[in-house]
């Protein structure tokens, strides 16, 4: 009470006039739209993790190759299942406890047992063995790697674990430790000066959650805000012209797409699935709504180069070559327009979610394209839990998402996810090709790159010819960053904001 | 001796002239009282006299207040006399007291803002004005704790305090009954004893007579007559005047009671009732014979009016019980109220609501024009609203209405004490006559004994003790 | 009569504004429906129709109002929009003034049990936010404008149960109802001709203060992303799609602001100002 | 008072009934598998799948029967105990206090400053109704209330912080973070508060008593400050308790559009992750709070107005 009428005697008497000072210290002030859904690494470690709280035993560089962390190396057995890691010397948590092998157990166990991502992973057991950790699976996994690089395997200290395996208290042993969490919305870090690495230039940071694009955007204009994740487009054009501030890019491995139920018997043949991408205005929807270049003519972008396949015939605007594939599978246009066969018409309920605010704009843009070639589509966008819900109920037609490849940096752990046989909840439904599968199976096994390679142009192809799934566009992040600040680098990967790398200018 | 208060050719304008020019002089230790019905104009010439006009109206002429003479065309310098010269009594006090402010503080405003004594003087002197005025108790209680009575005289040291010596008191009245009436001509009489200037606007001729001194009377803003109060009111000489005398009461023709006739139609028998935990009256028997008038008096909150509900059976009694006799119809049953315009529906047409009544009960639409005209209600008011219509034409409506069904009883409830003296006597006089001529039994209800006396055959007397009650034929 | 007249004159010493300002809120609220209900009449366009060429357009001969961000007709989609939002409104106001009506008179008219049953219930209503409701219907039925329309009737219903609860139970023992009755007159002619007719212009009252408010919520529970979902043209929808452009193309941005403003103060123009 | 506090409490006692009641058939008349909405609230729209949503279901055995969750909740309720957030496993008690404090933070500085604002604008066009402040306070007022709040948040934010630079567009923490929300709240506020204040004060200036005060004597500033500001003040304290259900309203979009973590913010994340003991708890906790503040208006009129004192 006391306090806010002070603030507001002070706000008025001042005539507001004193300058704020959230951007004028030395506090690095980050805004993205991000929440803080708690203190466990399986909700919340994309943001420890970006925020350089905890880190991983396993990085990736920009490409998204392992590199080390908190392993400083490894090594796997010859039948390919039994890993050891080696563990960096001399680490120690924010509580100034050692960095052990048990330690590094129990978290990846804690980890193991909550969903996420080492779940899906062939894994027997974790153990420890002096001061290496090893990990024993049931068959031979070549993302391990990637796996133990995702944010819900961050390795916390044993005191952040409460006797039931709930995380209490975030204790990590990153270059940064929390100096106050309040979740959902807002975090502060301070320098950490015990950091094993090289020590950072930035002080001291907070987070703010920001839902609302617009005000991310005012935020970064206004210099509430010195580095700002995730801008909607139109901001992104209105701020690349603000003197304050500089307005960065980068491709990343996450795409709009079409998730098609090829059980539905709309959708059965590939040449209904074929005639929909024809039908499907990529560089429009593109230019309007993402206003980058960004149409997909396959499911991966050129920055993805190991799954990006530049030799497949690219997916093109034709409507009257969808018109004529449609036609071909015997649909008539009726006096509205719309296609029917048999007395049956052809309409379609499109499943999407808000949470991306480009999705209903772009499942609006899609609405009229189809309608174009006369398939009428119903926009039911909803929660993002109902695709992975109605695909198991199996009433999913189809569903416009934005998948992300890089959940772990290698996207063969989306891959084996969302395309095995069976169909995945965020990738394929009620189809399966078997020379696709043999495929990804075998890539699941082999560690070695250039030996991979055959293997994904080979998968690529085939989900370019049976459109499982229509890519629509790829995604770019992009951020506002302050012209105060130096060395920030995108990752590609969305694992980092690069906080220990970025300096304030001279 | 010099006067106090002069007004010299004040006139007061809307869009046209509505007060003519009018003089008066007020002199020490003399009431000077102006009579007029409502509408007069004689309330907006003591606002014009005071500086008080509302918005939109402004005057001329001129006042000499305490040897100060202000033009009213300028209409300023009446500001620093208020309160310290001159100040007014207003109507209804109980409005005119501050709802939030206690008593004794209402008073003690005047001597500590005006005289500029401290607060604990101020509030010293408050309480003995009030003790004064019989107070005492009352001066830590809120306006809403007090009675009318009692809101008058806070008013009047509230209004002294600042040490004005000239009152003017705008109805000081209204809506009290009569015995509370004397307490405040009592209470101005002494005030005017004691050497002070009084002006008194009032519609009531009794107030007028019993404050003696002079008197004008004003009629359609014009003063007609002017005077002694003994002259003007023993030898009037405007026919308005003598038209206003007659209309009093007391000046009333003596009516022929009749004996009851014929077999009671509606009889009471050991009625009783309570109201907030307090009995108002029990053991009440009364059998009501046709065309009888049976008068009803005494003070007000004794249960007069409950009393004739119970009759009507709108309410019903705690003891006792109420026969209508000879199987008559409910809506040969029925009542005149006391407020006109709050009897009818307020948003429809008078011919609507008179139209309605005949379709409900399929009269004779016929019958409506000659009893229209026996009374002297012109036809044109039928497409009125009641709010367009004056209250004693609204109230002959209501007895038309009334009278469509053939009544066999009708509960008159104070039927006039809305109306200005002259309405009142044609509307008890037409009461009378119409029912009498269809043997219809009234029992009527006033404050006003005098009225009561003159029009019933007998009379029924409430005295106010909570649980004594009296009925008594009315002495021949 | 010099009477009526001239005390008529002294009691309105506050210039009488209302009926101008009714007859100004009344003419702008028929121009806005004249707007939204002959468009699609004169301008036979689709709303969800997008020309990507046009995107963001400025206002032309061809195209009044000029394209938003998807090139679309924004003279569609605000005429569109205006008939959602008056629509819900109308619709709402009806919902909640009917029952909300009846029940105030059942509850003065019957007294004791009743009355204190409905009297609980209303205060239940009133102690629970509001927003909360409407919340929870949009999120049960996210797509369809029947949560918010369902909502904001449970919300307003309460004022009417309230105001006619008040009202009818002071005119009940008045005088004038006391009259009709001995008159002869049952409970259809009370209300019709005591009741209905002192009511209703408090109706009207609360009633345009009730479509404000519905159309205020509307656009508010639009920005936060509840309610309506696009391509359906919503205003505050349409002001939340169309912020990010507010420096590229500003008009489109005005457009559903000048039209909330307007339908919100002619409204409340209409319901005049005592009523807050 | 103790009758009037009484009520309050009845009601209150309604509020906690309806809110679990109410709120418990509602969830489970929400479309959608509960298990995947918690998930997605939970871990997000690239990790929710069915294994994520398998988990959610066996971790917080949502098979049981309603009634039996319900009863629970109400047995939990009654030792003050609102559960645990289903997505962040937070104490549902901590989390309602920790944005409550900063709903509450907001909504008093909107309060004091649309009462700094609103009222003495409102009282001095109410002593000369129809005068050139009581016509352009109409017009403003008239303005205000016609443009939704995040309009008026947005214009305040364009002009005063990426315009001027005097103030931060969002967020929060700095004490400076806390006007311009305010102010959004406050202006709404003001422009149906100077109207309440205007007419009141027009209403007592009118009326008898402040005429009678005049005639005694009194100057225009002894009679304001005698007989004008308590009798305006009851009905603007008393419509003070009608602006708390505006003021939660306007909250919600205020909150969203500045980034301030309040509990309409989280009420409206809570619903869509379906967080049944957030909601329950935090529509609770607003029930109760608006029970609370009217009871607090009740007492504010019954100092300063004798008369409710007397009865």
């Amino acid at each position: 009470m006391l306090h806010t009428l002070s603030v507001l005697a002070l706000g008025l008497m001042l005539g507001i006039g004193h300058a704020h000072a959230a951007a004028g210290d030395d506090i690095l002030d980050i805004v993205a739209p991000f929440e803080i859904s708690g203190t466990d690494p399986s909700t919340a470690g994309d943001l420890f993790l970006k925020m350089g709280v905890a880190e991983t035993l396993v990085g990736a560089d920009e490409a998204g190759k392992p590199v080390a962390a908190l392993a400083s190396s490894w090594e796997l057995s010859d039948d390919g299942t039994v890993w050891r890691f080696k563990l960096r010397p001399n680490v120690t948590f924010h509580d100034g406890s050692p960095l052990t092998a048990q330690a590094v157990v129990a978290a990846l166990t804690a980890a193991k047992g909550k969903p996420g991502i080492l779940n899906k992973a062939p894994i027997e057991g974790i153990s420890p063995d002096g001061n290496d950790v090893v990990i024993r699976l049931s068959e031979p996994f070549a993302p391990l790697l990637a796996f133990l690089a995702q944010n819900t395997t961050a390795i916390l200290a044993p005191a952040a674990y409460d006797d039931k395996g709930r995380v209490t208290q975030v204790i990590g042993t990153g270059p940064y430790r929390i100096s106050l969490l309040q979740a959902p919305q807002k975090m502060t870090v301070e320098r950490f000066d015990g950091y094993w690495g090289e020590k950072p230039s930035i002080r001291a940071a907070s987070y703010l959650a920001v839902g609302r694009g617009e005000t991310r955007a005012l935020m970064a204009e206004s210099g509430d805000a010195d580095f700002v994740f995730n801008l909607d487009p139109a901001s992104r054009t209105r701020l690349s012209r603000s003197p304050k501030v500089n307005v960065l890019s980068v491709s990343i491995p996450r795409s709009v797409l079409l998730k098609i139920n090829a059980g539905d018997p709309l959708l059965k043949d590939t040449r209904a699935r074929q005639a929909l991408s024809l039908a499907v205005d990529r560089e429009g929807i593109a230019a309007a709504i993402l206003r980058y270049p960004a149409a997909a003519n396959q499911l991966f972008p050129p920055s993805v180069a190991s799954w990006h396949n530049a030799n497949v015939q690219p997916l093109a605007y034709d409507s009257a070559k969808a018109k004529a594939l449609l036609a071909e599978l015997g649909w008539k246009p009726e006096a509205d327009g719309i296609l029917a066969k048999d007395g049956q018409r052809f309409t379609l309920t499109l499943t999407t979610y808000p949470d991306r605010p480009e999705l209903p704009l772009v499942a609006a843009v899609l609405q009229e394209q189809l309608k174009e070639v006369g398939v009428a589509i119903t926009i039911n966008s909803t929660n993002s839990s109902e695709i992975p819900a109605t695909h198991q109920d199996g009433t999913l037609q189809m569903g416009l998402v934005a998948r992300n490849f890089a959940l772990v940096p290698d996207p063969i752990g989306t891959m084996l996810q969302d395309y095995p046989p069976q169909g995945g909840d965020w990738g394929s439904m009620n189809w399966s090709n078997a020379e696709f599968d043999q495929a990804i199976k075998h890539l699941s096994k082999v560690s070695d790159a250039a030996q991979g390679q055959p293997l994904r142009e080979k998968a690529v192809s085939i989900l370019q010819a049976e459109l499982p799934v229509i890519p629509i566009a790829w995604y770019q992040q992009t951020a506002a960053v302050s012209k105060k600040l130096e060395n920030v680098r995108l990752d590609p990967f969305e694992r980092d904001f690069g906080l220990a790398s970025m300096r304030w200018a001279q | 001796m010099t006067a106090l208060l002069v007004a010299d050719g004040v006139r007061v304008f809307a869009r046209e002239r509505i007060v003519e020019p009018a003089s008066l002089s007020l002199h020490p230790g003399r009431p000077f009282t102006i009579l007029g019905e409502t509408g007069s104009g004689k309330s907006l010439l003591a606002q014009a006299i005071m500086g008080t006009l509302p918005k939109g109206l402004r005057a001329e002429g001129s006042v000499t207040i305490a040897g100060q003479r202000l033009s009213l065309a300028v209409g300023q310098g009446h500001r620093s006399l208020w309160g310290r010269v001159i100040s007014v009594l207003p109507q209804e006090p109980w409005l005119a007291l501050d709802p939030t402010m206690r008593a004794r503080e209402q008073v003690a405003e005047g001597y500590g803002f005006v005289r500029g004594l401290s607060v604990a003087d101020a509030a010293r002197r408050a309480q003995v004005d009030l003790a004064n005025l019989g107070l005492a108790d009352a001066s830590g209680k809120l306006p809403s704790q007090l009675s009318g009575g009692m809101a008058q005289r806070v008013a009047f040291a509230a209004a002294r305090a600042g040490g004005a010596r000239i009152v003017i008191a705008d109805e000081p009245t209204k809506g009290l009954d009569v015995a509370r009436r004397d307490d405040v001509i009592a209470l101005l009489l002494r005030e005017v004893a004691e050497g002070g200037g009084l002006l008194t606007i009032t519609h009531d001729l009794a107030l007028a007579r019993r404050m003696g001194g002079d008197l004008a009377v004003m009629l359609d803003g014009v003063i007609i007559e002017q005077g002694p109060a003994e002259e003007v009111l023993g030898d009037p000489q405007h026919a308005y005047t003598r038209r206003l005398i007659e209309a009093d009461p007391a000046h009333w023709p003596d009516g022929q009671p009749r004996k009851a006739a014929g077999a009671p139609m509606l009889v009471a028998e050991g009625v009783g009732k309570s109201r907030g935990g307090q009995r108002l009256f029990s053991g009440l028997n009364l059998a009501v014979h046709p065309g009888e008038i049976i008068g009803v008096t005494g003070p007000s909150g004794c249960g007069k009016s409950t009393f004739g509900d119970i009759l009507l059976r709108l309410l019903p009694p705690d003891e006792g019980n109420v026969r209508r006799a000879g199987g008559q119809p409910a809506i040969k049953f029925q009542k005149l109220y006391q407020d006109p315009p709050s009897a009818f529906p307020h948003r429809i047409t008078l011919r609507r609501a008179i139209l309605d009544l005949v379709k409900l009960h399929g009269l004779d639409a016929a019958r409506i024009e000659p009893l229209m005209a026996r009374l002297r209600l012109a036809p044109a008011l039928l497409d009125r609203l009641p709010a367009e219509v004056s209250g004693g034409e609204l109230q002959r409506f209501a007895l038309l209405r009334v009278l469509l069904l053939d009544p066999v009883f009708l509960f008159a409830d104070e039927p006039t004490s809305r109306l200005d003296l002259i309405t009142q006597q044609e509307m008890i006089e037409l009461l009378v006559e119409l029912a009498r001529e269809r043997t219809c039994a009234v029992l009527i209800v006033s404050h006003d004994a005098e009225l009561i006396r003159k029009v019933s055959d007998r009379e029924i007397r409430f005295t106010g003790k909570k649980d004594l009650d009296q009925v008594e034929p009315k002495a021949a | 009569m010099m009477t009526a007249t001239m005390s008529s004159a002294i009691t309105a010493s506050e210039p009488k504004r209302l009926p101008v300002g009714r007859i100004v809120g009344f003419t702008v609220l028929a121009l806005v429906v004249l707007f939204a209900f002959l468009t699609p009449l004169v301008w036979p366009v689709d709303p969800t129709k997008q020309s990507l060429r046009n995107v963001l357009a400025a206002p032309s001969w061809s195209e009044p109002l000029g394209y938003d961000h998807l090139g679309r007709s924004m003279l569609a989609r605000l005429a569109a929009a205006l008939r959602l939002s008056l629509g819900l409104a109308f619709l709402s106001v009806l919902t909640a003034a009917v029952p909300g009506a009846l029940l105030g008179i059942l509850a003065a008219w019957k007294g004791g049990i009743v009355d204190r049953a409905l009297s609980v219930l209303g205060d239940v209503f009133l102690a629970l936010p509001g927003l909360l409701l409407v919340l929870m219907l949009t999120a049960i039925a996210p797509d369809s404008p029947w949560a918010l329309y369902v909502g904001i009737s449970l919300v307003l219903w309460i004022e009417y149960f309230r105001l006619t609860r008040a009202t009818t139970r002071t005119l009940i023992t008045s005088p004038a109802v006391q009259a009709s009755r001995l008159l002869g007159f049952g409970p259809a002619y009370i209300i019709r001709r005591h009741l209905w007719p002192e009511i209703a212009p408090m109706i009207l009252t609360v009633a345009a203060f009730g479509a404000a408010t519905a159309i205020m919520a509307i656009a508010a529970l639009g920005f936060v992303s509840v309610g309506v979902r696009p391509p359906t043209p919503e205003l505050g929808l349409m002001m939340t799609e169309l912020l990010p452009y507010y420096e590229e193309a500003p008009h489109a941005l005005l457009q559903p602001i000048i039209a909330v403003f307007l339908l919100v103060l002619s409204l409340n123009l209409i319901a005049g100002r005592k009523a807050q | 008072m103790t009758r009037v506090l009484g009520y309050r409490l009845f009601q209150a006692l309604l509020v906690a009934l309806t809110v679990g009641v109410l709120t418990f058939i509602m969830i489970r008349a929400l479309p959608g598998d509960m298990a995947y909405r918690i998930a997605a609230g939970r871990y997000g729209y690239d990790m929710v799948n069915t294994d994520a949503a398998n988990a959610v279901r066996t971790e917080l055995g949502l098979d049981q029967g309603g009634t039996t969750a319900l009863g629970q909740w109400f047995s939990d309720l009654v030792r003050f105990d609102l559960g645990v957030s289903v997505v962040s496993g937070e104490a549902v008690i901590d989390e309602v206090r920790h944005q409550l404090g900063h709903t509450v933070e907001l909504a008093l500085a909107a309060v004091l400053l649309s009462l700094l604002i609103g009222p003495p604008l409102g009282i001095l066009a109410g002593l000369r109704p129809g005068g050139v402040i009581d016509r352009g306070l109409l017009l403003v007022s008239s303005t205000l209330r016609a443009l939704p709040h995040f309009v008026v948040g947005l214009l305040l934010i364009i002009v005063l912080a990426t315009g001027m630079g005097v103030l931060p567009a969002a967020g929060h923490g700095e004490p400076q973070n806390l006007i311009l929300p305010a102010l959004t709240l406050a202006l709404g506020l003001a422009a149906v508060s100077s109207r309440v204040a205007r007419d009141a004060m027009a209403g007592v200036a009118g009326s008898p008593y402040y005429a009678f005060g005049r005639t005694k004597g009194l100057s225009d500033a002894q009679v304001l400050r005698r007989h004008g500001l308590r009798n305006v003040s009851v009905p603007i304290v008393t419509y003070l308790g009608v602006q708390f259900i505006y003021l939660i309203e306007g909250v919600v979009v205020v909150e969203t559009l500045f980034a301030w973590p309040g509990i309409g913010h989280a009420l409206v994340h809570a619903i869509f992750a379906r967080d049944v003991p957030v909601i329950q708890g935090t529509a609770l906790v607003m029930g109760l709070m608006f029970v609370l503040l009217n009871a607090l208006v009740d007492l504010a009129c019954y100092l300063i107005d004798p008369r409710r004192q007397a009865a």
